[in-house]
Parts: C-alpha cells; structure tokens; sequence
C-alpha cells in the first residue's frame, strides 16, 4: 500500500481540485443546532475540523434516508417513467472516520449479495471515501471491542492521519489512488513513520470473540427485560447507526401517477413488525431491542459471517435513554 | 373501480348562459371513475330523474354526480331518484355549479373551469362515498309529564286523549298548580277553579293516565324515544289506598300553625292536610317537617288514633321507580318574586303590602277571607288599594330586565275584582305602560279604567312607608308634568316579577336541556322550534319557558302534546345517518371529545377480553341523540372518530382533487 | 438520599409496589432513568436537581403496566404529566406510589391525587430563560426569517419520531401519522412533510403538553420542536388562561368554550 | 402577461356561509372566481390538518367561514373551532406561514353580500401577496441529495 | 396613623362643629388628619349642572393636589364633597379621553388611585377597632339615624350597603348607646339643592322629615352632612310655618353624638353652635356601667 505525506496547509488546495472535478463532495458540518453532520459543503471552510464523531453516519451517502425508486404518470397514450438511476452523482466523502469506512463493507455485503440493489451497487461505485483517523475518541467510542481501532483502513480509499502539521496519507484503493494522482503535486514521498502515536486509544470494553460465543445462548437470558425497560422505542439508534440496513417501501400517489420510495426504517420501532390483523410477533421493547442487539452479534455473523458493530458508539450518544449497547450486551451475556 | 356517472345540469339557460356544459361534461367523462358522463336542460325534471336510474342500470354506476343547483335545494330529489335507480341513496351528491358559479360570474373560461373543479371535486368524494342506511331509533309510546299545573294537565290530556299513556309527576300533594290558586280569570272573569277543577278530575279518572303527586324527578338519562327516568315518591305518611278522605284527622292535628302554601301564607294549615278542598287526589299527606310525632320522636299520634281506616302510617318512607318513557313535557310552571324583595316598599315588613298571588287568595271564594277583600293585618276592608305594576320586571337595577306579561292584566282584574265587591273603595294603578295585547284584553283593561273607575296613574312608585296604619305610597305622575304623588292607602298590592321555578336550574340539568340566564328553559329555536328543546323529545309547556297567562299556556301544552303525539305515530323513527362513528380499535379512549359533544351523545365503552376483564375505555357514539356536527372528529387526534357522509377520506379527498393533486 | 432508597426499600418490602421508577447515575454522571424491582438494586436510586427525564412517558410501557403496582419518582414535569394523564382518562390500570422531593429535601409519599395537585399548585414551573429567550428571539424575527429559521431545522427532520416517543401526552394507539385511510401525512420524509408533521404535534399537543421539554431535549437531529408547544401553552394561558398539568379533572383548554372568547380575527 | 390568477379554498359550513354563497347566488351578485367552496356540516368538523394539506398541495389562500356566534346550527360548533382557529393561527405564524393568506369570519345564512365581498376582498389581498410558493419551494425528490440537509444551505 | 382631609366649604364656616367633633374623636383615637393644601372648592351643588367637564376638573384639581401631597386615603365628611370627588375621580377611572382633558387643565396627572372615605367610612375603618376603650357615656335616648340622598347614591359610588335601607349610621349610633329608631325617611331628600332658590320647598320637605322622625319617638336626629343639618336645624321657624307643628328635636352631627359618648365636652364638639338648643340630649347621657 502506497503512502504519502500531506502538507496540513496544502489541505485546501485538494479540496478545491476535488470541488473543480464537480463531484459532490460530503463532509462534517456543523449545524446551528451545535450538532455535527455530514453535508454537502462547496468549500473548505464549511468544514468542521474538531469533531470525535459526527451525529450521524455517512452511510446516507449510498443509502439515503428516502430513495425514489422510480416515479410514474399516465399520459393519454400509456405511461412516463422517470428513470432515477441515471441522476446519481459522483461523491467524495471528506473526513468520514475508519469505524465508518468499515460499516460500508458490511451494508454492501447486505445490499450486494445474492441480488445486488442496483441503487445501492451504483451509488457505492460513484463514491469515494476520505477517511481522517482518530485523534480523540470518548467514552462511547468502542471499536477497539469490534477488532477495529483508530487507524484501520478497511473501506477507506484514501486514510489521512495528522502528524503535528502534515497528514500522513494511506492510499488504500484505486478510486484512492486516482485522487491522490489528480493532485499529485500536493502530496510528497513519506518517510516510512509509525502512525501509532497519534491516534486515539479508546478502551476495550469486551472481547469480541467472547461475547460471540456467549451471545449464542443469550436469546432466553431475563436481562433482556430490564436491559430494555428504559427504551422508549424512539429508533434513533438505528438511524444515527452506520450499518443498519432496515428500511420500508412507501407508494404515494394513485392510480394515476405517483412514486416508490425506500425510507429507512428501524427494528426497534413497534410498527416494524406489526402484522394487518394488529397482531405483533414482537410486541414489546423487551424482544425489539434484543431483536437489535442479536442482530449485530449473531445473526449478521451467522448470515454474513460479519459482526454488524463498528463501535462507533453513536447509538449511545444519540439514546434519550443513555442505554448503552456495550453495557447491555456484557450484561445480556453474562450468566443467570 | 369506481363507476361514476356526472349529470351536467342546463337549468334552462341558468347554468348554460355562462358555463360551456358540454365542455364540463366532456371533461368530467375523463375523470378517475368516471363511467359516464352527460348534460341535460332540466335535471330536475322528470326526463332529467329518468337519465339517471337509466344510467345506473345501463352502465352498473357505482355513485352520482348532479351538477346543477344547491344540494340545499334539490339532494333529497336526486338521492331520490338514486335511489330508484336501485343503488343507494347517499351514492349520490350535487356540485353546486348555480349558485356558486353560474348566477355569480359573467360568461367566461374561468367560470366553465370553476364549473370543472367544483364536479371535479365532488367526484373525488363521491368516490369515497359509502353507502349509508337511516338510524331506526325504537320508540317507548309513554310520556312523561312533569308538573301538575293547567299546563302539565292539558298536554297529559291530549296525548293521553290520543290512546298514548301518560305519567304525570307532581311535587305537591295536589295537581292543579297555579291555577287553582286563582280567583277569577281575565278577561272573561269567570272562575278559575271553575273550568279547571273538571280537568283535574278528568286527569284522575283518564284510563290512560298515571298520576303520581307528591313525587319527583330523581335522574333522567336516555334519549329521544328510549328515555331511562327515576321518580322519587316522597314518603305521604297515610296509605292512599286505605284512606278514604274522610278528613277526620286533620281536623284533629293540633298543629295548627303552620302558614299555608295554597293560601300563600294568609291563613294556616294542619301537619296532616290536603291542600284544597278540591285537591286531585284529596287524599292528605303529613308534612314530616312540621308533624310533631316526627319533629318531637314518636309525641302526639293523633291522627293515626283517629283514623278509622287505618291508613296513617309513620314507617312510610321514600320510594323511587324507574320508568321507560319516550317523550317528556315540561310543565313546571313559575315562582312569584315576593314582596320583600323590594326594600324600599318594606322588606315585607308591612303585613298590607302583598303581591297578586295573595290578592288572588283574598278574593277567591274559597281562600281565607272567603272572597270578602280584608287587609292581612287587621282584616279591615280596605277602602283605599294601590296597586303596583311592574314590581321588580322590566328593572335592571333588579336584575330582571324581561317583562312578567301577565300583571297589566291581573292588575286590571283585581282592581276591577275589588271595585266589584266594595263599589265605594278607590283602587289606583302605577303602571309603566299597558301591555294588553291579546284577545279582548285591551277592552278588559278600558273597562278597568272607563266602567269601574279605576285610576291609572303612569309613574312608579319611589316608596312605601307605614304612617298611623296608613301605608303612604310616594309616586310620580308622569302625565302630569312629573307631579309627585303622595296616596294613603290600607292596603298595596305588588304585581311582582315572574321568575323560573327555583328548582328549575337543577331539572334542566337533569334533563340536559339548556336555559336562559334567568333560569326559564330554553327552546330549539325562539320562531321555528318555539315547544322544543336542544334534546330531542323534551318539549316545553307554559311559564317554564316564560312568563306565559292560561290562554297561551294551554295553547303551547297543546302543541307539545301534538309533537309527542307524532313522535308516537310510529313504533321507530329513522333519522339520517350523518353520524360520527368511534374507530374503538384506535380510539385511546382520553374521552376529551365527550365535552364537545352538544348532544351528550358520547358515552364511555369498556373494552374487554372474552374473560371479562377490562383491556381499555373508549368512546362510544349513541347514534340516536348524534345530530353530525362532526366537531369530536376535528377534536379527535388519532382519527378515532369519523363522521359518515363527511369522512375524513371524502373531505381529504375533496381537497386533494380540488388542487388537482393525485390522492 | 438514603431517605429514598430507604422508604423505596420499605416499599418493595410491604408490597405496596413491585417496581420502582427513578433514576441511577449513567455515562458522565448523567442521571439516567432505572428501574427497581428487588431490594438488591436500591443502591442504584439517586436523586438530584439534574433529574429532569420525564419518566411518566414510562408509565404507558406494556412491561411497566404488567407490574401493576408502580411507585415513580415524580420531578414536577413527571407529576404534571401524571395530572395530566389522569385528566385524560389514562393510567387506570396502574396502582400508583408517587414519590417527590421537595424543595427543602424532604421526602415525600403522596397519599392522594389532590394532594399532587396541592403541590403543584405550589410548586407551577415557568419555562426556563433559554426557552424564553429562544420564543423571544423566533417572536422577533420578521415572518421570512422565521419561515426559513424552521426550514432549515424541518429539512434536518429524519421523521425518527423521537419526539413523540418520549412524550407522555403521545398515547395513542395509532398516531395520525401512520394512519393510511387516508394517508394524512407521507411516509417518507420531506421538508413539506415534516412540516406537517411538527404543526400536527404541535396542535394535538397545544393544550396539554406540560412544558417538560423532553422532545427537544432528545431530537437527535437537534431541533428545538419543545418551542412550538411552549409557544401553544403561552398563548392558551394568554388568550383562554388555562393550564395544563395541574388538575387531574379537567386538563384541556380545547375541548371547552367562553362565548366570549376574543375573535378580533374573524372577520 | 396575465395578472396572477390566485386559486382559493374555502372552508365553509353547511347551515351560515354555505347557505350565504347560495343567497349570493339567487341574488346574483358578481364577484370573483377563484374561489371554490368546500362543504362542511359545521365549522367544529373542520380539521386544521385540512387547512395544513390545502396548504402543502399548493393553495394560495384559505377561507374558512361558518356561523356566527350563538347561531350555531349545533349549538356550540363554532365556539369550539374559534378556539382552535385562535392557536391554530398563531402556531403557522410562530412557524413563519404568511397568516394574511389564510382569513376566517363569520357569514351567516342572511349574509350573500358579505361573502361576495369576503370573496372579492380575500381574492385581492391574496393577489397583492402572489403566489404561495413557500411550500413548493421546499419540496423536492430525494435523488443525488445526500439529505434535505444540503438543500436548505 | 394618619389619614388625609378635605373640608370643604362648609366644614370651614356654617358647619365648624362638625369638623371640630371629627377631630376631637379622631384625636382621642390617636388619628391625625392631614388637611390638602391649597384644596379648592368641589363644585356641589351648580357646576355638574352648569359644565360638565367643570364639575369633573375642579374636585379632580384636589385630588390630584392630595395625590402630589403623597396621601392614600382621603376622609370627607361632607356628603356633597364626597359626592362630587368621588364621582369625578369615578369618571376620570372610566373615561381616558376627559381624563386627558382635565390633565391638560390642570397640568397635573392623576392617578385616581386614592381611597376616598365618608364619615361613615372613616368612623368604620379607623374608630371602630379602638372605639369600645374611649366610650365611657351612654347616649340614653331614641336616635333617627338620617342619610339624606349623598351618602347612599349614586350605587356606583356609594360605598353604602343597603341603598334603600342604609344601617351603618345606626351601627355608629348603637356604639354610643343609642337606640336608632325605624322610620320611614331616612335617605329622603331634604331639599337641599333648593336651600337657595325655594326655600319653601326646603321647609316643606325638611318638614315631612323632622316630622316622621318625632312622630315615632325620635328624641334626636343624627346626621352626616351639613346641608341635612343646616336645613333640618336652622329651618325650623320655616318649617313649623309649612307643618303647623312646633318640633325641637336637636339635630346632631354623628362625630357631635359619637364625641359626646367619648366624654368629650360639649363645648369641644361645638354643640352650642346649633339653633335647635341639644341640652336635652346632653341631659340624657349615663355613665357606661363598667
């Protein structure tokens, strides 16, 4: 894997190249209401540059809140279509964090295998990832608990590091590489430097290997009742979350034009399962929030071969509740 | 798939002068669910109607569209002619393209497209429409009369006269009301216990009719047709079945002090009495509160002693019974305000100054003075009377602004009755004006005035004072440059203000029937609904309402009997079904729409499991007493609640399709 | 203190409940909610002025209702709801133990409704300065400014619905929003939308929102929707001068009438 | 070019203001088109979430019209939505809605000249303003958006 | 305890007595009067026929005046005064446009907050609490308690209770041991807007009265107005001219009556200024039994 040095004054200029490209380029900013986004910003200065974690994950980037799928209207002689794949974009995302790059192999594992979503497959294609590693974390952070920390590659094309006032470039992909190259001048050769020392040491708090042994029989565990108690069933968890994937079809219109959307869902919301008749397999919190949390330990495991937890910790910082996803799985693990 | 068919309306020229019909049409065949479309001169007529049941066979329509003039005008002629055509009824709606397009707005593109909309927008509900089938409401053929008075009898009458039974209930131990208080009646000065008195004996022997007096009306609850009513019998003391009305033991009770109702207190009566000698039944009841062996634990007991027929029995106690009814007339009657409430005649300490119920009594044959007209406090026959109109009505600074009717004329009468019967007396009248509006009542009062010489004179009295066993009566006389008058006078008589009944308040919320600010039931509508309420099937009679004298009285008894009646006609009445509906799968059941309903038609329902046990509360929407304002379904947040025939799928619709939007 | 979790202890002892609704110190000494169903767990029970959460939203929990017997810490926002809630006909199928305490540190056990009524009458929170000084500032910017100024926060809304989930005024069943016959308000979520969503919020709470603030507080997105009830309850003050939360008989300024009510604005 | 042509939905109940606009029409009195009348048994039916969809669906005024008070046909419709036309109001005003595109009153049954000049009036004063655009504004379709975030910038 | 004071003309001449028995009993009750400097005439009895805006402005100049002077209550004994000070700061409350105006003339505000007092008021409110400890005489006789027409109208501005009925003399009166009789004139009207004009008329009316009173026993008149006293006092030649009746009952300003039961001497009270001779009532006063 290349790497290379990049001079932290030298910044701007390969933000405008990448906004003189005209892709559309996504980063942290913030909000008036003090919260961090990912948004499409058009220049440098939009950007926010001191930030542990944005609110939300860039997972919106290939798999927005609402998707038109497709929209339609009769006309006297049959019917128009819009077709709105061919709208999508070229994207860069700028300053998404490894935990994050990561979740986008997991979502498109999801989305790609079997039956690839062609949505999906051409948004991920047309996107690149500017990662920036960590150089604080806090207590919510935990992707040292998921084999995963501060400095990891996996998903990023690109993963810019500071050291004092330069960035230590890792150009992990091609779709990286091709960046680095457009701007080639900006970025010189780097002595061979352990990055270790600026990155932030979040605390371990589980063995992942233990916990993906125990979870095995946690379904019947009591915890999960007093785990859950606090939830107020509210789904932000799952919205702020990198790799939940659950969403809905919406129809709106009527017979004579109207659209599809997909618009995100989330499992711990009560309506997610509740049948026409009015009956709910999964009638409380309780089994909603296990649902969740056996979600990202086990059956995305047994079904991916993946754990679907990058250890983010948004989930935590965005819970009215403050219920904490590390604490209930230690505590839903632990034995009768 | 809806199959709709548009009916485009010419009215003649009316629409088609300024609304390019064809085009409409043309546009409308094109609309979602639309089958069929077309235009025609007279809708209304009878070619017009046929068009319609023809196209719902012909193309199987599923819903009506009639372009034309106001729903308000002609709906029920086309629902009818829907209805013919063999779908239902309210499948059918108007887009009203007259009125509030064709006759406001000149020839032109806009209005054509207005004219477009407006279909446009009624096809879009009528898609929504559902069909709907009247509310058939059983109805219980028993009235229920309360009061005893001439208004409760006439109207028991006459629905009982009809071959509907009737239960009148009456607080006093005797009905008769006012009226058998009454000496003479104006203007025909014929006596009044004369023409009543076979009535309340009618009452008493009519097959058809249950009188319970002594009694009164515990709760009500129910609806028009199906009302739930409990009556309190109070406790009478003496077995009426037993008792023969001999009389013996109240001529033996020795309280004799206790001041007498009938006699509005110028005479006394005993603990064990019947009101008046030709009291309904005349039977006597003990009047616990003033009885020794009550008041004194198990003292005296005379009566019992006496009673031959061994009727009296102190155990008695209240009894209450439940009865099914499905109409009630109210015939409560009115108070009088007494005489001391107005200071400055006395504070009714001057025993002379009375008011027109006490005169009654005075020249009434059978009152305390036995007709002779004696002044309360030395029984002298007063040779001079002041009589003064408007004690207390028409006053602001009493409170009581509406004018009591009935005292130009009962003044006029008792000055005439007193004339009659002490030709040298000299009787005057302080009046504001006359009110003698009514059959022969103006000729009645100039007789008071021309024949009988009774001076009238136009001003009001400033005060009363009582001067060597004289009252002195300061006065003004307006039509004579504001002279002020001075009158001793023996005696004065107050004609004072009607007022409600004092337990009126708390019947009318028995009842859930509304009333004014001075406690006098309201009716549905002061024109058009003059002997209805806001509840349906409770009628109004006589002073309940407002002051009222016999004549309109009886007249308004009448007509409440003629609604009871009709309403009896048939074993159910069907009303239409633009009700609200309660959703009770969704509703939470926080019954905040319970206060908004004017009707009271919102009950709570429990929501149980097949074991009994109670899930959850919800709302409930008794569809007989829902009139379908729809306003708990704007107050609704969940959508609970929703009004057939203004669904919110048809309105939303409506405003959907009205902005040309897909819904 | 110990004065809480002894008489929460005592409590459990007797059977007089079967669970304890409080709070326990979370993450960075955050008062969280908890939950207490055995004398092992009293030790977490804190109390503190920082114990803001209105836990009465709690009280509409399947897993709460099936202990039946609930005692609740009550924190003026969680009594006003409970009032509130009583008003409106909920939580009958709850045996309540209302715990408080008051200004001065004393514990106290409410023996009765009235008396939380009593208290409340005492103890009637205003909004806090922020939230005045934040109304004041919407009040004073031109309509544009305001428009644009909910706008950019509307546009933000991710429908989540989190503001609905932590407020114990939202009961019900099915609320509008997912009510399909008709569709009132889409699914997905778009500026217009959301829009609608929050003025339909706002309205269905005018009036008997309680002024907890819970909604804003948790907004992961970050809008401050608390105002727009807040704003709703000032003017309902102003204009009807009723108030929610404090009586458990008659709590709603909406399902009533003055006949004189002003209507300068009608025409 | 043509002047603006402003399109208005009017609220009104079925026993005053509808029963007006019908004696406007036997009067024949003359007033402009752009309104179109939605019929109501009663103000108290009328839901502000009609009002908010007419808005949202691109309205550019809003009438809504019953009884007067103490005519009510039920008695006490109109009281009730008086006081939720009052919050109602000054809810879209805090959110920053223009509240002079959106008129209530009071029309009754005897009243056909006040609505042709309610309609008249209201029809000018919602041309002056132009078109509501506010709300078309804002919507869009999600595509090549990250959210509706990026928009509002 | 301080109370602020506007005489008016009369207390200052024909009705001296009455201001000097009101302070006599307000000092033995440890109360100060605190006179309005510069106080002006209240415009009774002709400007409210004259000019409106007249009547209102010139009782408004004292009560702005008593405003500036810092005073909060102001007691005014006489019943024309106070009818006219009161019902124009009445005004003034309800009116904003005539209260511009009448600012304007004076060029002085008004906040038209002050508490005005009848005698009755002040006896009420500031003796009443201490009265019992400075009674140490029984005033032994039958009393008719008169009100005449000011201190009882107009309802908007009296602060009597009973219009028609007024008791709070006689309450004043039962307090001094009297014994106030029933009669039928007590808030009659004794003539006194004629006392000028038709004095005749003052004679025949003031007569009725002084006649109802002695026909039922009344062995004094008390009275709370100095126009009541002068006609129903200083009249009687003229009266027993209009009633053929010669009537001598003494007439007594109710802080005279008060005073007398406090022991105060009859010099003080300034009884010997009346025409009606009141030696008899003086005569008729015990010592309180203890």
């Amino acid at each position: 894997m290349e790497t290379k040095l990049l001079k932290s004054s030298d910044v701007p200029t390969l933000f405008d190249n990448l906004i003189k490209s005209g892709k559309v380029i996504i980063a942290p900013v913030t909000r008036q209401s003090g919260k961090v986004f990912f948004e499409r910003v058009y220049s440098y200065d939009q950007v926010e540059k001191d930030y542990i974690q944005t609110q939300f994950s860039a997972k919106s980037v290939v798999f927005p809140k609402v998707e038109e799928l497709f929209a339609f209207r009769k006309t006297d002689d049959g019917v128009d279509i819009k077709d709105t794949l061919s709208s999508i974009p070229e994207t860069v995302v700028w300053g998404i964090r490894p935990c994050d790059s990561s979740a986008f192999n997991y979502i498109s594992e999801f989305f790609l295998r079997e039956n690839p979503d062609a949505y999906f497959a051409k948004r991920k294609e047309l996107t690149t990832l500017i990662a920036i590693g960590c150089a604080k974390s806090d207590d919510a952070c935990f992707c040292t608990s998921v084999d995963l920390n501060p400095g990891s590659t996996a998903g990023s094309d690109i993963l810019l590091t500071q050291m004092g006032d330069s960035f230590y470039v890792e150009v992990v992909t091609e779709k990286g590489n091709s960046i680095v190259s457009e701007s080639a001048s900006l970025f010189t050769a780097t002595p061979e430097k352990s990055k270790d020392n600026y990155l932030a040491k979040p605390t371990t708090k589980f063995s992942v290997d233990e916990i993906a042994k125990k979870i095995k029989t946690a379904y019947n565990n009591t915890q999960w009742k007093h785990e859950s108690m606090g939830c107020y069933s509210c789904g932000a968890c799952a919205f702020a979350c990198p790799t939940c994937t659950c969403f809905d079809i919406q129809d709106e219109g009527n017979s004579e034009e109207g659209v599809r959307k997909r618009c995100w869902d989330a499992c711990g919301l009560s309506l997610f399962t509740k049948h026409n008749s009015g009956h709910n397999p999964r009638k409380n919190q309780t089994e909603r929030r296990r649902q969740r949390l056996m979600h990202k330990f086990k059956y995305s495991v047994e079904n991916l071969g993946i754990i679907s937890c990058v250890g983010c910790g948004r989930c935590i910082r965005v819970c009215p509740a403050h219920l904490n996803i590390f604490e209930n799985i230690l505590n839903v693990t632990k034995e009768d | 798939m809806a199959r709709i068919g548009v009916f485009i309306c010419h009215c003649g020229e009316n629409i088609s002068a300024t609304v390019d019909v064809e085009k409409v049409a043309e546009v409308a065949s094109k609309l979602q669910g639309v089958a069929f479309s077309t235009h025609y001169k007279y809708m209304c007529s009878s070619p017009g109607q046929d068009k319609i049941i023809q196209a719902i066979k012909e193309y199987k329509l599923t819903g009506i569209v009639v372009a034309a003039c106001s729903p308000r005008m002609h709906e029920t002629t086309f629902r009818k002619a829907t209805a013919e055509g063999g779908i239902n009824p309210y499948l059918c709606e108007m887009a009203n393209i007259r009125e509030h397009c064709s006759w406001v707005h000149e020839k032109s593109e806009e209005t054509t497209q207005k004219a477009i909309d407006i279909v446009r927008t009624l096809v879009a509900k009528v898609r929504r429409n559902a069909p709907l089938f009247p509310i058939k409401v059983p109805v219980t053929k028993t009235a229920l009369v309360i009061g005893g008075g001439i208004a409760g009898i006439q109207a028991a009458l006459d629905i009982a006269n009809a071959g509907h039974k009737v239960i009148i209930v009456e607080k006093q131990p005797s009905i008769g009301g006012h009226m058998s208080q009454l000496s003479e009646t104006f203007p025909t000065l014929d006596c009044s216990q004369c023409i009543l008195t076979p009535r309340m004996v009618e009452v008493s022997q009519h097959p058809n009719i249950t009188l319970h007096t002594y009694a009164e009306v515990e709760s009500v609850s129910g609806f028009i047709g199906n009302f739930d009513v409990k009556i309190k019998m109070k406790a009478k003391s003496v077995d009426h079945s037993k008792c023969t009305g001999c009389g013996e033991c109240w001529q033996k009770c020795p309280n004799k002090k206790i001041p007498d109702e009938f006699n509005a207190g110028l005479s006394n009566r005993t603990a064990i009495y019947t009101p008046f000698p030709q009291a309904v039944p005349n039977k006597p009841v003990i009047d616990r509160a003033n009885c020794t062996w009550f008041t004194k634990g198990g003292k005296c007991g005379l009566c019992k002693k006496t009673c031959k027929a061994e009727a009296i029995d102190y155990e008695t106690t209240d009894e209450y019974l439940d009865i099914k009814v499905g109409a009630i007339v109210t015939a409560t009657g009115f108070d009088l305000k007494h005489s001391d409430f107005f200071p400055e005649y006395g504070y009714g300490e001057y025993k002379d100054v009375i008011d027109g119920m006490q005169f009654e009594r005075l020249a009434s044959a059978s009152g305390p003075t036995a007709g002779v007209i004696r002044r309360p406090s030395d029984g002298k026959i007063p040779e001079k009377i002041v009589f003064v109109a408007c004690a207390g009505s028409r006053d602001k600074a009493k409170g009581i602004e509406y004018c009591s009717k009935i005292c130009c004329m009962y003044t006029a009468k008792h000055a005439m009755l007193y004339k009659h019967k002490n030709h040298e007396g000299k009787a005057y009248v302080f009046y504001m004006d006359i009110r003698a509006a009514g059959k022969g009542y103006d000729e009645f009062v100039r007789r008071a005035i021309e024949e009988d010489d009774v001076q009238y004179i136009r001003g009001r009295v400033s005060k009363i004072y009582e001067k060597d066993g004289k009252l002195i009566v300061k006065g003004v006389d307006t039509l004579l440059n504001a002279q002020p008058v001075d009158i001793e006078a023996d005696m004065v008589v107050l004609a004072t203000a009607v007022i409600a009944n004092k337990e009126s308040e708390s019947l009318a919320q028995k009842l859930h029937i509304s009333y004014d600010k001075h406690h006098f039931f309201a009716e549905a509508h002061p024109k058009l609904k003059p002997v209805e309420t806001n509840t349906a099937g409770i009628m109004l009679a006589g002073a309940c309402q407002s002051a009222r004298d016999i004549p309109e009285t009886v007249a308004q008894a009448s007509a409440s009997a003629s609604k009871t009646i009709a309403l009896f006609s048939n074993n159910e009445m069907s009303r239409e079904p633009a009700v609200a509906l309660v959703n009770n799968v969704n509703c939470t059941g926080c019954l905040l729409c319970q206060e908004v309903c004017p009707y009271l038609a919102i009950e709570k329902e429990e929501i149980k499991d097949r074991n009994g046990n109670i899930l959850r509360y919800a709302a409930k929407i008794n569809s007989g007493l829902c009139q379908g304002c729809g306003t708990c379904v704007a107050m609704c947040r969940n959508k609970s609640i929703d009004l057939q025939g203004f669904s919110n799928e048809q309105m939303l619709g409506e405003v959907m399709s009205l902005l040309n939007k897909p819904f | 203190m110990e004065q809480l979790q002894n008489k929460v202890a005592e409590l459990l002892e007797k059977g007089t409940i079967s669970l304890m609704i409080g709070f326990q110190t979370g993450l960075c000494n955050d008062p969280v909610p908890c939950f207490i169903e055995s004398a092992s767990q009293i030790s977490q029970l804190i109390y503190n002025s920082h114990c803001k959460h209105n836990l009465a939203v709690y009280l509409h929990k399947p897993e709460v209702k099936q202990a039946k017997k609930v005692g609740i810490f009550g924190n003026i926002a969680t009594l006003r709801s409970i009032l509130q809630l009583l008003s409106e006909n909920q939580l009958w199928d709850l045996e309540l133990t209302i715990i408080t305490i008051n200004a001065s540190q004393e514990l106290i056990v409410f023996d009765s409704i009235a008396s939380v009524e009593q208290y409340i009458q005492t103890n009637f929170p205003e909004l806090t300065d922020e939230e005045k000084e934040l109304i004041e500032k919407i009040n004073a910017m031109s309509r544009q400014e305001r428009w644009t100024y909910w706008k950019d926060l509307f546009s933000t809304c991710i429908k989540c619905y989190a503001c609905r989930a932590v407020c114990p005024m939202c009961y019900c069943t099915q609320c509008t929003v997912e009510c399909n016959q008709p569709q009132w308000i889409k699914v997905s979520s778009e500026t217009s939308g959301n829009f609608e969503w929050h003025t339909m919020r706002a309205m269905h709470l005018a009036g008997r929102c309680i002024n907890c603030g819970e909604c804003g507080r948790i907004c992961p997105v970050g809008i401050p929707v608390h105002l727009l009830t807040a704003k709703m309850n000032l003017d309902i003050k102003k204009e009807f001068g009723a108030r929610s939360g404090i009586s458990s008989s008659n709590g709603y300024a909406l399902n009533t009438f003055n006949p004189n009510d002003k209507d300068g604005f009608i025409k | 070019m043509s002047q603006f042509e402003p399109k208005i939905v009017a609220f009104v109940c079925n026993w005053c203001t509808y029963a007006g606009a019908d004696l406007a029409g036997t009067s024949r009195a003359k007033y402009a088109s752009n309104v179109r009348i939605i019929r109501f048994p009663c103000t108290g039916r009328i839901d502000f979430m009609l009002l908010m969809k007419a808005f949202q669906n691109g309205t550019d005024g809003i009438i809504v019209s019953g009884c007067h008070p103490n005519d009510c046909h039920y008695t006490s419709g109109n009281f009730h939505a008086r006081r939720r036309w009052m919050v109602f109001r000054s809810l879209i005003d805090f959110m920053g809605f223009d509240t002079e595109r959106i008129t209530f009153s009071w029309v009754s049954a005897a009243e056909g000249a006040k609505w042709a000049d309610l309609v008249n009036e209201v029809t000018e004063k919602v041309r002056a303003l132009g078109p509501f655009t506010e709300f078309k504004n804002i919507d869009y379709n999600s595509f090549n958006q990250l959210d509706n975030g990026a928009i509002a910038k | 305890m301080k109370v602020g004071y506007y005489p008016g003309c009369s207390l200052e001449a024909s009705s001296k007595e009455y201001s000097d028995s009101l302070f006599a009993v307000a000092e033995k009750c440890g109360i100060s009067l605190e006179i309005i400097n510069d106080w002006n005439c209240c415009g009774a009895s002709t400007a409210h026929n004259l000019n409106h805006e007249l009547a209102v402005a010139l009782p408004a100049r004292s009560l702005a005046l008593a405003e500036k002077q810092g005073l909060t209550e102001i007691v005014i004994p006489c019943a024309a005064c106070y009818s006219r000070l009161s019902q124009s700061q009445y005004e003034l409350n309800q009116d904003s446009i005539i209260k511009t105006k009448v600012e304007n003339y004076l060029n002085m505000s008004i906040s038209g907050s002050i508490k005005l007092l009848t005698v009755l008021d002040f006896l009420h409110k500031y003796i009443f609490p201490v009265v019992d400890q400075h009674i140490v005489n029984k005033l032994n006789q039958k009393t008719a308690c008169y009100y005449g027409c000011l201190l009882a109208r107009p309802k908007e501005t009296s602060t009597i209770k009973r219009t028609e009925d007024p008791m709070e003399m006689e309450e004043v009166m039962q307090k001094a041991g009297a014994t106030p009789i029933k009669w039928a004139f007590k808030t009659e009207c004794c003539g006194a807007g004629f006392s000028v004009s038709k004095t005749d008329i003052v004679a025949k009316l003031s007569g009725k009265i002084i006649e109802d009173a002695a026909d039922r026993g009344a062995e004094s008149i008390i009275v709370a107005c100095p126009m009541c006293h002068m006609n129903l006092d200083m009249r009687r030649p003229n009266i027993k001219k209009q009633i053929k009746r010669d009537i001598n009952i003494p007439v007594l300003f109710i802080t005279q009556a008060l005073g007398l039961s406090m022991g105060i001497s009859a010099d003080r009270l300034g009884l010997n200024k009346h025409y009606v001779p009141t030696d008899k009532t003086e005569k008729c006063i015990i010592k309180k039994e203890a």
